[in-house]
């Protein structure tokens, strides 16, 4: 499907351009990571072990003096109605066991990050594709068949515009609920094979059997963001219409559909792809936002945690800092992707695509 | 086609594009799963208050008719409302209705709110063209050095960065540990800058305007981080395109000064098209601001609207929602006479 | 090699293309809001009423400057684009109200090539699908029999069997032209429009597809509408000649007649300002021609020419003139051309000089008369 | 290196190579091109597309951008007062009163555009700023000479006495900038000069209010604006129709009589050459291959490939029955895909053996004013020395 010159301008775009290396690395990581991560996990990411909670990460252990109650043979001392207490060091020690250090309920921090991971790249890759599907769809027709269906059509995209993309969002899930909620089944644990391989290494199993979807977020950012797609279509659609290639087609007795399929389509997918790569960056950052603000009904999300981690903000600042170092990580990789494609086809899209 | 001509012909658009929203608000209600009117009511509201208020808000009426009551009720309540404002009296109308949790008039509320919200934005938007615009200038006209380097660098981190994580981090950091900044809230009893502007009394606030500052800092940060990274690649790329065109090769033909061709002639063309795409991503702005307001407790419209979709509290959600719209509508269509006014090229036709 | 669906030879009376009053507008704001806004949509008036015929075997050359719609007229001819009035014959039949197999049968034996090398082929497909996209859109070959009639195109233009699956962007400019003439001939036709072929090309490779098209025109007996502003090859290219000026054709006739024995004062003042290669051109002032063409979207009265027309009158601003005929089916729109019009007594025009007889008025500095 | 030139040479190029260092490798654009243009004459050079005359101008006068890079030859400029002053410390840059532009510090040759060179364009519509008025624009080039000749050393600086701290002043302070406005009434006068109708309403329109042809003259007055010696025009007239460019080629030859200027005139129209040019270089695959006088190069054309070009061309006079082109296709300029012979003998009907090294540029018939870079300017075409296909490496050869 991809042109032999098409794959030629990328590679001669990676070979000039370091950053996209980086780009693709930290894109096929996440990938990896989100793919095996009950291979890769170190531990269940929901279970609890509340003698443990708020681990720092490796490298941040410090020892803090505390108001600690003298306790005699484990009852506490009282004087003159008052607790005894005494400054004690307390050491707050990091483990391999957890690089990242634990949350508030001694949750492993990284095994959670590894599983959001999951969450956050099915919403961008769905949530992309369907705001692509619906986009492309209405920005052709508008842009080659121009006129009123032109006015109308992108009139309404306007309307869409009008709201930002947060906001249209949060409405809809005020209204939508958690409808369209689904849950995935995990092919590597239903299958036995990642328990099989992880009691291999001895790393505690029970990982979660399935993946809870959240379909309504889905939906809600596709409706949010197809109108970018529709915008770069159109604009596509509207010049591709006028080169010749389209006209000597029509000479030859081509109808409209065929026209559409055959020559629009092919030539317009570069731009879309381009923008593809941002939106699914915008996306991210869009669910992440949602989560953390409470909306999203996944029960692992980046955002959600970042939101855990507030009440902690004192004590234990790694709760909230490693999600949205995830998730920034991830996005700018995904970002400098979008960058080299867009440099080594120079699809000419500026600005196009946003949260 | 003179500028008043254009002006009615846009502001008919935005008219149109409001009619779009107000359509799409009510719609929101319909396609909610389940009776419309349980949106509408708090969940634990007993039988017979349900039938009385589905009888007063005539939920029990055809689609349409609702659909009718609902958009001449804003049609007609937003002049009267207008009115009120300007007349200085309590703004009572703007046919938003009222809301279920507090009572008081929806349009009131989302009337206080509005300054708060606006004067995070603003500040913002001074922030990211100040800092965005120089810099992208920078990095385009020395390309490969130092300076460009760094401001890819800081744009990329800056589109990719969720502004309510960095909000979180900077409390952590320079609220928290550092003790440089309040944690969050506004600063409270003095009149924030928009306030000022309306009573006109600006001067007298001088002290006020210290601890003003001091509590927008953070929060204009967090919510001007992504705008200034935008407008810094929008500004670089914009400009590395210009510099392209035959009409700099013709301009350093005649001996022109390089500041003259950069900056007169270069700047100016590649900061025409950077409105557009401002006056577009602004929604991205203000939807940055509702998130903004979450994170640093900012009494703005944004957490209104939060507040008011946690608690059921329709009217409320409704009105936050078309105040919203409509105002990026006019925005728009002031950032759109503004790009005709400043591009020759572009008549009003 | 004739692939053609067309059994037996339909009898018609006439030319093999005849174009009555050809109308082409534009309209300018012309969205919703301006409807609501009660504002009148400007007609741009591209093509205003052109009529010629083109006779079966022969090249009918149609010049003129840019802005004067031929290359509309090409395209409205074809039905590439929606005619605004006026009828187009082609074997008898109105193109316009064809339709199922008629409009089938039309579209395999008229086609067009395009100006643009860059823009006339699709870059996402190999030239061999290209050349006979024609074919698969009609069903007329399957796949193994449509590779080798693209092989066999390819080599008839001049290209190589081997280049079937190679990309657009591997070929220079005259190649792509080669292939989008290989595209044409792939229905077998019997018409095509050849709009600007040559215009994007270098001289020499301009030479090499000039000849091509002569030796097709021989071999399968086609018949060409060839669109050009080039003087030179118009006259080479061409057995008769229509030259348009702002929508409208001017002058018609056999191409020794147009270009040694000109009619009207336009075509007169396009053959004076072409620059001939030879070194009696040195030194030689060619601006007979002042100020630009008119804006189509409010023609002048009378006489489109008469804002420019060294020979202007007070009468040409006043009526069209109509197409007389000067003998050998040779036709100018001038009352120059018949000697009893009231023009030779109106006063001439301003910038219409009386003194030379179409001697160059110059818009130079030496002798601005205004 | 002696420069016996013509008495009234006022520039002469000798050897100027360009290279650009493109991804897909070296681009041999210019190849040790040498000419020479004398006062108050019209030099003409041809050439198809991808022949290099293009870069040729914009290197002569170093206007040539990354990535391209003027890699050698010198350009000798007749400048008494610059030889003076540069005698004394570059004494190898001064011959006589020339002096090799390409050994004078960037300051020094930048200051030449205006009152030395200036230079139009094939697209009118696209050499000029859009957002900013014709009349401003032109105001520009005035306002740069007045500066110029009022303040000579600041225009060799390397901001050109106008830096971005002046450009603040002069944008922030009402009624303050750069054109004053002696430099708007010399635009108008200016604007009257090159014939466009009422010029002080046009001044204040903008570029897209202007049709091609006028736009054009417009250009042609912005570069009056420093009285140059060399005006060198690229492709003028190529975007105009042939009745507007009738009008454009007399405008361009009544100014260069006028101001007694000499012009360069770059196009790939040999009418247009032969209406204009006193003497002709003809260029292919960034070489000149053939120059001389106008008669020396169409009535005896030496170099195969002038003789493909002028038999290439239909003659609107006298229509040849059949045209005869040069077969073949141009050869990209890739520096690696260069083969080290006559670039041209791959297309070449009269090729012979002694093609197989690169040619110098000889004399034909020992005729100094007319010079072909063949083996055929001083020998005959012999056929048993012809050199045939299988000689030729690489090369798809279709």
């Amino acid at each position: 499907m991809i042109a032999p010159r098409t794959i030629r301008s990328l590679k001669r775009g990676l070979s000039r351009n370091a950053l996209a290396k980086v780009g693709i690395a930290i894109v096929v990581v996440v990938l990896f990571v989100a793919i095996f991560a009950p291979f890769v996990a170190p531990d269940r990411p929901g279970t609890q072990n509340l003698n443990e909670s708020r681990q720092p990460p490796i490298g941040f252990e410090k020892a803090t003096t505390q108001e600690v109650p003298v306790k005699e043979n484990g009852s506490v001392v009282f004087e003159d109605g008052q607790i005894v207490t005494e400054n004690r060091t307390v050491y707050e020690n990091s483990s391999w066991d957890h690089p990242l250090g634990t949350d508030g309920n001694g949750r492993d921090i990284l095994s959670r990050l590894i599983y959001g991971a999951r969450v956050s790249l099915l919403v961008g890759f769905f949530g992309t594709g369907l705001a692509m599907l619906v986009g492309v769809t209405v920005g052709l027709t508008a842009g080659y068949y121009r006129g009123k269906v032109d006015d109308v059509l992108m009139r309404s995209a306007d309307v869409m515009l009008a709201f930002p993309s947060i906001v249209l969002a949060i409405a809809l899930i005020g209204v939508l609920q958690d409808a369209l909620e689904q849950s995935i089944p995990d092919p590597f644990v239903q299958t036995g094979v990642a328990p099989a391989f992880r009691s291999a290494l001895g790393l505690p199993t029970g990982m979660p059997e399935s993946t809870t979807l959240p379909g309504t977020i889905i939906v809600v950012v596709a409706l949010v963001n197809w109108v970018w797609f529709a915008r770069v279509a159109r604009g596509e659609a509207l010049s591709l219409r006028e080169e010749s290639y389209v006209k000597a087609a029509r000479a030859l007795g081509a109808n409209d559909a065929s026209i559409m399929f055959r020559h629009v389509l092919p030539n317009a997918i570069t731009p879309i792809l381009v923008l593809g790569t941002i939106q699914i960056a915008a996306i991210i950052l869009l669910e992440s936002a949602l989560s953390f603000l409470g909306f999203s009904s996944a029960n692992i999300s980046w955002g959600f945690d970042i939101a855990l981690g507030r009440q902690y903000q004192s004590t234990a600042w790694w709760i909230s800092a490693m999600p949205g170092l995830a998730i920034v990580i991830t996005v700018i990789g995904l970002n400098l992707v979008g960058d080299w494609l867009r440099d080594a086809l120079d699809p000419g899209i500026e600005g196009e695509g946003g949260v | 086609m003179s500028l008043a001509r254009f002006l009615i012909k846009r502001l008919l658009q935005g008219v149109f594009v409001v009619w779009g929203v107000v359509t799409i608000v009510f719609g929101l209600r319909v396609i909610a799963p389940g009776d419309p009117a349980n949106v509408l009511l708090p969940p634990d509201v007993g039988p017979e208050v349900r039938q009385q208020v589905i009888a007063d808000l005539g939920l029990d009426q055809p689609l349409y008719v609702q659909y009718w009551e609902f958009v001449s009720g804003i049609a007609l309540g937003v002049p009267e409302g207008l009115f009120n404002i300007a007349t200085g009296q309590p703004v009572g109308g703007l046919g938003l209705g009222t809301s279920l949790t507090t009572g008081t008039s929806v349009a009131s509320r989302v009337g206080r709110s509005l300054p708060a919200t606006l004067e995070l934005a603003i500040m913002a938007t001074v922030v990211a063209v100040v800092i965005a615009i120089p810099l992208g200038v920078i990095s385009a006209t020395n390309r490969y050095s130092v300076p460009d380097y760094g401001a890819t660098l800081f744009s990329l981190a800056g589109i990719s960065t969720p502004n309510f994580w960095l909000g979180v981090m900077l409390i952590i950091v320079l609220a928290v540990q550092l003790d440089l900044f309040p944690t969050s809230q506004r600063a409270i009893g003095i009149p924030g800058v928009v306030d000022l502007l309306v009573s006109g009394q600006l001067v007298a606030a001088a002290e006020g305007f210290r601890t003003w500052l001091w509590y927008i800092t953070l929060p204009a940060i967090t919510l001007g981080t992504y705008f200034t990274a935008l407008i810094t690649r929008l500004t670089r790329s914009g400009m590395l395109d210009e510099l392209g065109k035959t009409y700099v090769r013709a301009s350093r033909a005649k001996g022109l000064p390089d500041a003259l061709v950069r900056y007169k002639h270069v700047l100016r063309n590649t900061l025409i098209p950077i409105i557009t795409v401002v006056g577009l991503q602004l929604g991205t702005l203000i939807g940055g601001a509702v998130i903004t307001e979450f994170v640093f407790d900012w009494p703005g419209l944004g957490q209104v609207l939060i507040n008011s979709i946690n608690s059921r509290d329709w009217p409320m959600v409704q009105g936050s929602l078309i105040v919203i719209a409509v105002g990026f509508v006019v925005v728009n269509i002031v950032v759109d006479t503004l790009y005709t006014l400043v591009n020759p090229r572009v008549g009003f036709d | 090699m004739s692939f053609d669906v067309e059994t037996d030879e339909v009898e018609y009376e006439g030319s093999l293309v005849e174009v009555e009053d050809l109308e082409k507008y534009y309209y300018e704001n012309d969205t919703l809001f301006d409807r609501v806004l009660g504002r009148e949509p400007t007609a741009v008036r591209a093509v205003d009423g052109v009529s010629f015929e083109v006779q079966e075997g022969e090249t009918l050359g149609l010049v003129g400057e840019s802005g004067c719609g031929k290359s509309t007229t090409s395209e409205t001819l074809l039905g590439l684009r929606e005619a605004t009035g006026g009828s187009v014959r082609f074997k008898g039949r109105d193109v316009f109200r064809m339709t199922g197999s008629e409009r089938t049968e039309f579209r395999q034996d008229a086609q067009i090539v395009f100006q643009d090398p860059f823009s006339s082929l699709d870059p996402r497909m190999t030239v061999g699908e290209i050349v006979t996209e024609g074919l698969r859109i009609h069903g007329l070959a399957g796949g193994e029999e449509r590779t080798e009639r693209a092989k066999d195109l390819l080599e008839r233009v001049g290209l190589s069997a081997r280049h079937a699956d190679r990309y657009p962007h591997e070929f220079s400019g005259g190649q792509r032209q080669r292939i989008g003439i290989a595209r044409a001939l792939a229905l077998d036709p019997e018409f095509v429009v050849l709009d600007e072929p040559v215009s994007a090309l270098d001289v020499s490779v301009q030479a090499q597809v000039l000849n091509l098209l002569e030796d097709l025109q021989e071999e399968f007996g086609l018949t060409y509408l060839f669109v050009a502003h080039d003087l030179s090859v118009v006259r080479h290219i061409s057995d008769r000649v229509a030259v348009m000026y702002l929508g409208k054709v001017v002058e018609t006739g056999p191409v020794d007649e147009i270009f040694e024995n000109p009619q009207h004062p336009y075509t007169q003042a396009l053959l004076d300002s072409v620059p001939r290669a030879s070194v009696e051109e040195y030194g030689r002032r060619g601006g007979t021609l002042e100020g630009d063409v008119p804006s189509p979207r409010n023609p002048p009265p009378g006489c489109r020419f008469h804002t420019r027309c060294p020979h202007a009158r007070d009468a040409c601003t006043k009526e069209l003139p109509p197409d007389y005929d000067t003998g050998e089916r040779h036709e100018a729109a001038c009352f120059r051309v018949d000697a009893d019009h009231e023009y030779w007594e109106s006063e001439p025009l301003p910038h219409a000089s009386e003194t030379g007889e179409g001697t160059s008025v110059g818009g130079g500095i030496a002798d601005s008369s205004d | 290196m002696s420069h016996a030139g013509h008495r009234d040479d006022l520039l002469r190029v000798e050897d100027l190579t360009t290279r650009f260092y493109t991804e897909e490798g070296q681009v041999n654009a210019v190849e040790s091109v040498s000419f020479d243009v004398r006062d108050n004459e019209i030099l003409g050079i041809v050439g198809e597309s991808g022949s290099g005359k293009s870069v040729t101008a914009l290197s002569a006068i170093d206007l040539v951008d990354s990535p391209g890079k003027i890699t050698g030859g010198e350009v000798w400029l007749r400048d008494a007062e610059l030889a003076g002053e540069f005698r004394g410390d570059k004494p190898e840059a001064v011959d006589g009163d020339f002096v090799d532009l390409r050994q004078l510090p960037t300051g020094v040759r930048r200051a030449l555009r205006g009152p030395k060179f200036s230079m139009i364009f094939q697209d009118p519509m696209s050499s000029f700023n859009p957002s900013l008025t014709v009349g401003e624009q032109i105001a520009e080039a005035v306002e740069v000479q007045r500066r110029a000749s009022a303040n000579p050393r600041s225009t060799r600086s390397r901001t050109q006495g106008y830096g971005l701290g002046k450009l603040l002043v002069d944008s922030v302070v009402p009624g303050r900038k750069y054109t004053s406005d002696e430099s708007h009434e010399r635009a108008i006068e200016l604007l009257d000069q090159v014939g466009i109708p009422d010029p002080v309403e046009r001044a204040d329109e903008y570029p897209h209010q202007f049709s091609g042809g006028m736009l054009q003259r417009a250009m042609v007055a912005q570069a009056l604006a420093g009285e140059p010696d060399v005006l060198f025009a690229d492709e003028p007239t190529t975007a105009l129709d042939v009745t507007i460019q009738a009008q454009i080629l007399d405008l361009l030859r009544d100014i260069q009589q006028e101001q007694g200027m000499s012009v360069v005139l770059i196009t790939h129209d040999l009418g247009v050459i032969a209406r204009m040019c006193d003497r002709v270089g003809v260029m292919y695959a960034g070489e000149v291959v053939e120059r001389g006088s106008l008669e020396a190069v169409f009535d005896d054309p030496t170099h195969p490939y002038t003789q493909g070009l002028l038999g290439s061309i239909p003659d609107v006079d006298d229509p040849a029955p059949r045209l005869e082109p040069i077969e073949g296709n141009v050869p990209n300029l890739l520096d690696s895909e260069m083969p080290d012979r006559c670039y041209f003998a791959d297309r070449c009907p009269k090729a012979m053996e002694a093609c197989l090294e690169h040619p110098e540029e000889r004399a034909v018939e020992g005729d100094r004013r007319h010079t072909a870079r063949c083996v055929l300017a001083d020998d005959e075409y012999d056929p048993e020395r012809a050199l045939d296909e299988s000689q030729f490496e690489g090369g798809d050869g279709e």
